[in-house]
């Protein structure tokens, strides 16, 4: 199953996911043995190309960082295919998932736990440099400056903990560490969500404008649509690990098919004391848990086009 | 808009709380205290919705701890201003200056609050309907009967399905939004004439705050109680406040009605804050992403606006 | 005539003839009581368990008292009063202490004499009309009727349950410090405070009763460490329990009996731990549904 | 007011073994056999060397005529067996014809009438039951002591006899018909004659009524009472079961039926305390006191502070306490009591050599010490004019004892008090370090390791005063110490061909009074065959075997003390001039009760033990 | 910095800071403070002023005065300083190694060699520390050597279990799983950024534990089993007083110099690395931190 089209046809996806699927065994009793299922991702299949932003969107728990912890290989998936630059990566040499991984970095949500606290920012961000042994001690050293400046921060912070730094400034320093080896492909997991408003829309800022100078392909995981419309080129909506609806930004925003799409676009607080919303959907309070019994099989239910670059699955029956 | 000072706590008759030149510093006694709120006023009146918002570490939730009174178990002290509140029978206190025992009678009965986390606000060994019950035994001297009866109307009001079996729950049988209910009832149960909610949906899912705030909006008008709102969404206050306080580095920068701030902001800084809210539906119409049309505040023209 | 007497086989033929009678129910002979390991250890432990059973609970008691306080009262004078009591009876050597208590209490005093029972009472005791029930002193006194009897117990056991007390309550009531100020920091405090509930009953009620729970775990230790481990108090107060013996068979290596008591130990602690266990569950009712 | 009227207190650190006399073989595990049984004859109050009746109502004696000697060199000693003697349990025949044993102070006249004749009742036969037990049984050495007295020496165990009498290795591969033949040959050696016993010694053993009267295999057992609890039932053909019964497993460990003046009422083996009480009808004669309770109470202050109060009316006291407490209101003490028991540094030679950490490098090289290192009679010597016993005996025992001037000490036969010893002489011990080794070991020093067994301050104090006085003769010379578990010491002398230990300092004492045969102070110390010997390695036994032992033989084959003293003596002085040990002081007893408290009687072959028959305590 | 800031904020931990320099400098100087005699075979052989048993007062000889068997008590203090840390930190040292090796190995490997290791911990958990190690002394004869030993193959679990509790922790933070993201290897995850993140809390465990491992020491000197005779050591030095703790009837504290300078030294040793542990706890913990 083919569930993603391309932008621009005529290039190649830097990153080709099909099929997909990731599970967490529950282990219970004195034995351990499996007495659940967590199908955080079942089936997902996207492409991700240069220069491009795909948003991952959808509730708490439906599986977004999994996705992106199995595409970085911190996850182990149970099947799929993951495809890096026409190289396929599940039960590959240890040589290619390095390879990938000099090419491939990730941000995370929280900037207070993603930066080792007993080093100082210029050890954290030799530290790619120097697992991948590029170049000398000086121009790691120069290097990590020039990165510094790259996100408007001081050379003087070099020198400094992390515990000096605010919430934004930590996240900058987070992508500046990502940006250390030239990645072609940001896997961003709520990067921007724990951070003030102002600080968030400098940080989308900051990530677009290095994404358009080095063509960086960008995973930009968010639950929140608003910041999503501003950075994605393509959308893809989660439920319950499941891709329920993905294309190209301007067509899911403007013509959500899914249900859960159109129920997470109308829960958005509309920045605009003039439109109030009247009355919303009615929606159960519940956010339905991905935990299923050992033997559960997976329904599939088919994805649907609804224009070139916009695919959504068909709505489970009842 | 900020009323006139008086020795005597006096109020306007439709005001509520009036919050005069509060001061608030934290470790007082070491040399290197901290005001972590400089002299902000600003008044609620009886029925209305006013959002505190402002980024992270500007104050907000020390104000409203503060009129609570809980910022002294954090080792803050009020060092400045007044907190005048019109009490249920109609005389006006000054909170910041009762003592321990009258405000413990106060809290809970004349205000309440909700905070940020449900998850971590519950206490974990205690079913809810006694969290609930607690305060009206306590304020109203109800028996523990009258009070189980009171806290399954409140559980009900706040829209909590199944009450009765809940009522015998603990908090971690309760899913989050559901929790954050309890929370509301909890402040909801001796009916106070104000209630704080600090940041009550961040910690909640997309769709569950959307839950909360309709909730929050449809008591208020059941109930019409005056709600100070603190958040630092922009869309969330645009949705439930009838007027801003626009906090900065423990000041109040701007403060007026909704519509006003959004449409008109004045000051520098509520400009570049309003600049950086993303608005859904803003890019329907355009194919490539566009970066945020960012106004960057300055602090030295902020005080240069200011001196002006 | 040789002063002292006994060859011993090699350590690992007696650990091996050791695990063999373990297997068929049967710890040992133990050289230094002249007697059966498991009957050893059966006579003594009521004695041990009498006396750390008593010392005990005026420990939580108090760690818990003066734990709370300190964690309300955090930097305050009684913080530091408690601090300072408590680092100095986690540093005081036990023996020492003990000793000094001998000094006091009996030298100069003459109000807590070593020994288990008086002679006279001893006298009683293993008269035929006395009924051992349980082994452990105060319990047979009381069950008997015999309130002399059981006078003379307690007093005997004052001295070594202060000491056991003092130098036990110094740990829990550091842990209930911690978890009393983790608690305190809780939200759920902050809500409990801003529901206008009184100080008292914030802090009694709310804080106190989660700050039990860790407490409740380490405590269960304690009591497991205390039963293995009150060698010394023991041993300074002439006080024939499992402590004093296997203290006696450690110095003396014998093997079947220390390894006899290194079961027993291991028994105690599984059985604390699922004691604790049971309890658990009335503490925190988030343990009861998992 | 006196605490407990009646009741005798006594708290000590030692315990007793087992209450079976023919098992135990320390003097701790005597007071029980001492206080619950009665033997033929007992020690005349402290006197070592004269007896009264007991059991026998006589004393032996060849005035008496009841000691003969056979014209083949054989002895015959006959003890009269005291009619009407009850144990403390009696079997009394009940209604249905059972018989059930009873305490014997508790039956009515009816009852009494019902005792079964022999049932607890002592006879000639019970006694030599009791002598076969003990000797058959082959536990302890000193119930061996009889089977030496039996066989005059040339058995120093049943053991022994049955493997030369079997002409096999060891004891357990003995056919039942040796075993047979040795019971037949030792039952015709103790025989029941009406109502006597009679001794058939093959030849002269002077020590004999010593041994009879010591409070271990001699004591007197009845028959039928330990056949009905398991033990033995005294046939020929089943001793070897009871041969060298597991501790527990024996029936007489921790029960009792003797006729002495005290029964066994509890043993509680977890608490450390025994509890004696009153027999009644002992026949010499209720004791004075109704209850003795031992306790074993190791820490001192605890003991003190027990006597000071009362609750205690005797405690073991360490001994630079004794002058305080001899001052203390309410407390008597009896000090400067004699023992036999002295206490010396044992040299050994040649050493194992082979991985021995204790003589450092092996080699007379300043790191280390050859393996023949005290063969060298100089170094013997250096090492005992280097002691400072002044300073131990003035310091260490508080000048409540003497010098030991040898093997014998006083009260012992050959003692002289002007004998020879060395003292603290620096310049004579430089002379004859000078002199070993050809002045080398002047010049390179020493170091090697002493052991001494642990939980013995006076004991470390010696090796301290010795180390002290050889480093400051030439800070060369090093001495290591270290105290070890007694069991590692021991490890480190007995049951290998070479000592591993160059010198370790202990303690012996004979068994009785005569310093000769096999047990007594001069073999101990001075035979190739003595327990020493044994384990000072080949070097020393060949000096003994080459110079001591015809003397030691000359005179135990004497019967006439006046022949054996001076040979004695001579040995004494022999020990001095090869230097043979270094020998340190003469052990003291004292004692420490309440001053409420009468009746001590020590006596210096038992060791001090307590003999609580006489015991009174007085009410204030 | 922040350290200096801290104590001029906290007197109790500037005290315990003060001390522990002044036992540290009592150490280095120890021969200056009591100079070996020549003839002294090793320097923590303390020189006796003679054999009698009854302790000498302090005069100008002894200043100290001199305990049972006439050890000299000021040289025994001086020098068993160096005997205290030596115990204290190699028992601590080697525990800690062990332990983070063992705690470290069971967190990368999991599955099953973890369960394991942690099965090996739990038993020597279940193990009667203080009997254990007085066994494992006896057996291995007395000295410095042997209770190190002792004390370490019974105390090193507890750094086991918060080694692996801290890694699995951190484990779980971004910043290992960025740093895994950008491909450092195992080896370099847990040796630059695990292990440095986690040995913050086996510090402060480790800083307490000090004190009480030479508490424990002490106390195997009580019961017996713990250095050689006259072996410059606290614990022997108070071993020494317990016949003497009680003075004559009249006169109390007659020799209370045997208890008090030993028992000083071991307590406020004990103490100063409390109140260090303490202050490292409050330091290091977040929440203290303004
Ligand atoms: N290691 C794991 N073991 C078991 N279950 C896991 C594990 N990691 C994730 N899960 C479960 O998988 C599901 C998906 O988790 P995931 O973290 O991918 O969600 P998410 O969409 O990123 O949510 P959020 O917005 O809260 O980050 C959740 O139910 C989660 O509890
Ligand atoms: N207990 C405390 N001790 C010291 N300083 C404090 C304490 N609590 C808050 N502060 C300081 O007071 C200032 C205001 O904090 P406050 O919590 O009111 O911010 P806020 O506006 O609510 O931020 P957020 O949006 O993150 O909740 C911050 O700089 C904070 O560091
Ligand atoms: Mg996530
Ligand atoms: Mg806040």
């Amino acid at each position: 199953m083919n569930a993603s089209t391309p932008v621009q046809q005529t290039r190649q996806p830097l990153v080709e996911v099909r099929n997909l699927v990731t599970r967490f065994d529950l282990k219970a009793g004195l034995f351990g043995h499996v007495s659940g299922r967590v199908h955080a991702v079942e089936n997902v299949s996207f492409d991700i190309f240069p220069g491009e932003t795909l948003a991952l969107v959808g509730e708490s728990g439906c599986g977004k960082s999994t996705v992106a912890r199995s595409l970085m290989q911190l996850d182990k998936p149970r099947s799929g295919s993951i495809r890096f630059d026409g190289i396929e990566l599940i039960g590959a040499p240890r040589q290619v998932v390095a390879r990938f991984r000099r090419q491939a970095q990730m941000v995370f949500q929280d900037p207070f736990s993603s930066l080792n606290p007993r080093m100082t920012i210029e050890q954290s961000l030799i530290d790619p440099m120097r697992v991948h042994k590029v170049g000398s001690t000086a121009t790691m050293r120069a290097r990590a400056a020039e990165l510094l400046a790259k996100v408007e921060l001081s050379h003087e912070h070099l020198e400094r903990y992390p515990h000096a730094f605010s919430g934004g400034q930590r996240q900058r320093i987070c992508i500046a560490r990502a940006l250390a080896l030239n990645p072609r492909l940001i896997v961003a997991d709520e990067a921007v969500a724990s951070l003030d408003v102002t600080i968030q829309a400098q940080v989308i800022n900051l990530l677009m404008d290095l994404q358009r100078d080095m063509q960086i392909a960008l995973l930009f995981i968010s639950h929140d649509m608003a910041v999503v419309e501003r950075i994605a080129h393509r959308v893809a909506v989660m439920y319950l690990g499941e891709i329920v609806e993905i294309g190209d930004r301007r067509s899911v925003f403007n013509n959500p098919q899914h249900p859960y799409t159109r129920k997470l676009l109308s829960t958005v607080p509309v920045a605009d004391p003039t439109r109030r919303p009247e009355g919303r959907l009615p929606m159960s309070d519940e956010i339905p848990s991905a935990m299923r019994a050992p033997d559960f099989v997976p329904v599939e239910l088919p994805m649907h086009q609804i224009s070139s670059t916009h695919y959504v699955r068909q709505v489970a029956a009842g | 808009m900020i009323p006139a000072k008086s020795s005597t706590p006096e109020l306007p008759e439709d005001v509520i709380l009036a919050v005069e030149d509060l001061e608030v510093s934290f470790a007082v006694r070491s040399r290197a205290s901290f005001r972590a709120v400089r002299g902000i006023s600003f008044t609620i009146s009886r029925g209305e919705t006013v959002a505190l918002v402002g980024e992270s570490g500007s104050g907000k939730s020390v104000t409203a701890m503060t009129i609570m009174r809980l910022t002294e178990y954090d080792g803050a002290a009020i060092t400045g201003g007044r907190v005048l509140m019109r009490l249920k029978d109609g005389k006006v206190a000054d909170l910041a200056k009762l003592s321990d025992k009258r405000v413990e009678a106060l809290r809970g009965s004349e205000m309440s609050i909700v905070f940020q986390d449900p998850m971590s606000s519950l206490n974990p060994v205690f079913t809810v309907g006694d969290q609930i019950a607690e305060a009206v035994v306590h304020h109203q001297g109800k028996t523990p009967t009258q009070a189980r009866q009171i806290a399954l109307n409140t559980l009900k009001l706040v829209r909590v399905p199944d009450a009765e079996r809940r009522l015998d729950q603990y908090p971690h049988q309760l899913s989050g939004g559901m929790r954050q209910r309890v929370m509301i009832a909890i402040a909801l149960a001796c009916r106070p004439s104000l209630m704080i909610l600090d940041e009550p949906t961040t910690a909640l899912d997309v769709t569950i705050q959307a839950q909360i705030l309709d909730l929050v909006r449809a008591l208020q008008q059941e109930i019409g109680m005056s709600v100070l709102f603190i958040t630092h969404d922009m869309g969330v206050v645009a949705e439930v406040a009838d007027r801003v306080c626009v906090m900065l580095k423990g000041e109040i920068v701007e403060t007026g009605t909704v519509y006003d701030v959004f449409a008109k902001p004045r000051h520098a800084y509520t400009r570049a804050l309003i600049s950086a809210v993303p608005r859904l539906g803003s890019m329907a119409d355009k194919d490539a992403p566009e970066k945020f049309p960012l106004l960057v505040f300055e602090p030295e023209r902020q005080i240069a606006e200011a001196g002006k | 005539m040789i002063e002292q007497y006994g060859l011993n086989d090699p350590f690992y033929i007696q650990y091996g003839r050791w695990i063999g009678g373990v297997l068929s129910g049967n710890l040992g002979w133990s050289e230094t009581a002249r007697q059966p390991v498991s009957t050893a250890l059966m006579s003594l432990f009521p004695a041990t368990l009498e006396l750390v059973v008593l010392a005990f609970i005026p420990c939580l008691l108090l760690a818990v008292f003066l734990g709370s306080r300190a964690g309300i009262y955090l930097n305050r004078w009684p913080d530091h009063v408690i601090r300072i009591f408590t680092i100095l009876g986690w540093s005081f050597p036990v023996y020492v202490f003990g000793l000094l208590m001998l000094l006091i209490f009996y030298s100069a005093l003459d109000w807590f004499p070593p020994g288990r029972l008086s002679q006279w009472a001893q006298t009683i005791v293993t008269s035929g009309d006395f009924v051992r029930y349980t082994g452990a002193n105060t319990i047979d006194a009381i069950l008997n009727g015999n309130w002399a009897v059981f006078i003379d117990s307690l007093r005997h056991l004052a001295a070594p349950v202060i000491t056991l007390t003092y130098v036990n309550v110094a740990s829990m009531t550091r842990v209930m410090r911690t978890s009393m100020l983790e608690t305190l920091r809780q939200d759920y405090v902050r809500t409990a405070r801003a529901k206008g509930l009184p100080r008292r009953v914030v802090e009694l009620k709310h804080a106190r009763r989660n700050a039990l729970l860790p407490v409740a775990t380490i405590a269960g230790m304690e009591l497991a460490v205390m039963m293995g481990g009150v060698v010394i108090t023991e041993t300074i107060f002439d006080y024939a329990g499992l402590g004093q013996f296997a203290a006696k068979t450690a110095a003396n290596l014998d093997f079947p009996a220390v390894l006899g008591f290194g079961l027993y130990f291991a028994v105690v602690l599984v059985v604390m731990n699922l004691i604790v266990d049971l309890i658990y569950p009335l503490l925190d009712p988030r343990v009861k549904t998992q | 007011e006196t605490k407990n009227p009646g009741t005798f207190v006594f708290m000590w650190t030692d315990d007793i073994q087992s209450f079976d006399p023919a098992y135990i073989a320390n003097t701790p595990s005597s007071y029980g056999a001492l206080n619950i049984y009665s033997r033929l004859l007992n020690f005349n109050g402290s006197k070592i060397s004269e007896f009264v009746p007991s059991l026998s109502t006589e004393v032996p004696s060849l005035e008496n005529g009841l000691i003969k000697q056979g014209d083949d060199g054989s002895v015959t000693y006959t003890f009269p067996i005291r009619k009407g003697v009850f144990a403390h349990k009696v079997g009394v025949k009940g209604a249905d014809g059972k018989i059930t044993w009873e305490y014997y102070d508790k039956l009515t006249d009816a009852q009494k009438a019902a005792i079964e004749p022999g049932y607890g009742q002592i006879t000639p036969d019970d006694v030599r039951y009791s002598l076969l037990r003990a000797i058959l049984q082959g536990q302890s050495w000193m119930s061996n002591a009889i089977t030496e007295v039996i066989t005059a020496g040339k058995y120093t165990d049943i053991a022994k006899w049955v493997e030369t009498e079997g002409k096999v290795k060891s004891f357990a591969e003995a056919s039942p018909e040796t075993l047979r033949a040795v019971y037949d040959q030792l039952a015709s050696q103790i025989v029941v004659d009406g109502d006597n016993v009679a001794l058939k010694l093959p030849k002269s053993f002077p020590a004999t009524l010593g041994v009879i009267a010591l409070p271990f295999g001699t004591s007197v057992l009845d028959k039928e009472w330990v056949a009905s609890v398991g033990g033995w039932d005294g046939s020929g053909d089943s001793w070897k079961a009871h041969y060298r019964p597991e501790l527990g497993a024996n029936p007489l460990f921790a029960e009792e039926n003797g006729t002495g003046p005290f029964m066994l009422e509890e043993w509680d083996r977890t608490d450390r305390r025994i509890t004696l009480k009153r027999f009644d009808n002992y026949f010499m004669g209720p004791a004075k006191l109704e209850r003795v309770v031992m306790r074993t109470v190791p820490e001192w202050t605890t003991r003190r502070l027990q006597l000071l109060s009362g609750d205690a009316d005797f405690v073991a006291a360490p001994v630079e306490f004794i002058d305080e407490l001899s001052k203390t209101e309410g407390v008597k003490v009896i000090d400067g009591l004699q023992k036999v028991f002295s206490r010396g540094v044992f040299f050994a030679w040649p050493l194992d050599d082979n991985d021995n950490p204790a003589i450092g490098s092996g080699k007379l090289d300043g790191a280390g010490i050859p393996p023949d290192f005290f063969g060298d009679i100089d170094v013997r010597k250096g090492f005992n004019y280097a002691q400072n016993y002044d300073a131990l005996i003035n310091q260490v025992l508080l000048g409540k004892t003497v010098q030991s001037r040898g093997p014998t000490v006083r009260g012992i036969m050959g003692y002289r008090a002007d004998s020879p010893v060395y003292s603290y002489d620096p310049a004579k011990a430089e002379e004859h370090f000078k002199k070993a080794f050809g002045g080398k070991l002047w010049d390179v020093g020493f170091t090697f390791t002493a052991y001494v067994t642990e939980g013995n301050p006076q004991l470390t104090a010696a090796l301290s005063a010795l180390q002290m006085g050889l480093s400051r003769i030439n800070p060369k010379f090093k001495m290591q110490i270290q105290a070890l578990p007694w069991a590692s010491v021991s490890d480190k002398l007995n049951n290998r061909e070479k000592p591993a230990a160059p010198l370790t300092v202990m303690g012996w004492g004979p068994d009785y009074s005569d310093p000769g045969g096999p047990l007594g102070a001069a073999s101990y110390y001075l035979s190739p065959t003595g327990l020493v010997g044994g384990m000072a390695g080949k070097g020393y036994r060949d000096l003994m075997a080459e110079k001591f032992k015809p003397l030691l033989d000359e005179a135990w084959a004497s019967n006439d003390p006046a022949v054996r003293e001076p040979i004695y003596a001579k040995l004494q002085e022999m020990s001095y001039d090869y230097a043979t040990t270094q020998f340190l002081w003469e052990d003291f007893g004292y004692v420490v009760t309440r001053s409420n408290i009468d009746g001590y009687v020590d006596n210096m072959i038992l060791y001090g033990a307590w003999d609580f028959y006489p015991v009174t305590k007085a009410n204030d | 910095m922040k350290v200096l800031r801290y104590l001029a904020r906290n007197p109790v931990s500037l005290v315990g800071v003060l001390i522990l320099l002044a036992f540290v400098l009592i150490a280095i100087f120890a021969p200056l403070l009591a100079p070996p005699q020549s003839f002294q075979l090793s320097p923590y052989d303390t020189p006796r002023a003679g054999f009698l048993a009854t302790p000498m007062p302090p005069s100008s000889d002894a200043i100290f005065g001199t305990t049972q068997g006439q050890y000299d008590i000021f040289y025994g203090v001086v020098w068993g300083t160096r005997t205290a840390f030596k115990i204290g930190l190699g028992v601590v040292a080697i525990s800690v190694l062990v332990g983070t090796a063992i705690g470290a190995v069971a967190a990368y490997y999991g599955g099953l060699v973890e369960d394991v290791l942690m099965r090996i911990v739990d038993v020597f958990m279940a193990v009667p520390f203080l009997i254990a190690a007085m066994v494992l002394t006896a057996l291995l004869g007395k000295g410095i050597w042997p209770i190190t030993i002792a004390l370490t193959t019974f105390g090193w679990m507890s750094y086991a279990r918060i080694v692996r509790s801290e890694i699995l922790r951190i484990r779980e933070m971004d910043y290992i799983h960025a740093a895994r993201a950008y491909g450092a290897s195992d080896l370099r995850l847990i040796v630059l950024h695990i292990l440095p993140n986690a040995m913050f809390p086996v510090l402060v465990l480790a800083t307490m534990a000090t004190g009480s491992m030479v508490l424990s020491a002490s106390a195997l000197s009580f019961l017996g089993v713990g250095t050689e005779e006259g072996y410059a050591d606290w614990g022997q030095f108070i071993a020494y007083s317990r016949n003497w703790i009680v003075g004559q009837p009249g006169n109390p504290f007659q020799f209370w110099y045997t208890l008090a300078f030993p028992g000083a030294a071991v307590f406020l040793f004990v103490l100063s690395w409390n109140l260090v542990g303490d202050a490292l706890r409050d330091m290091l913990d977040p929440r203290h931190s303004h």
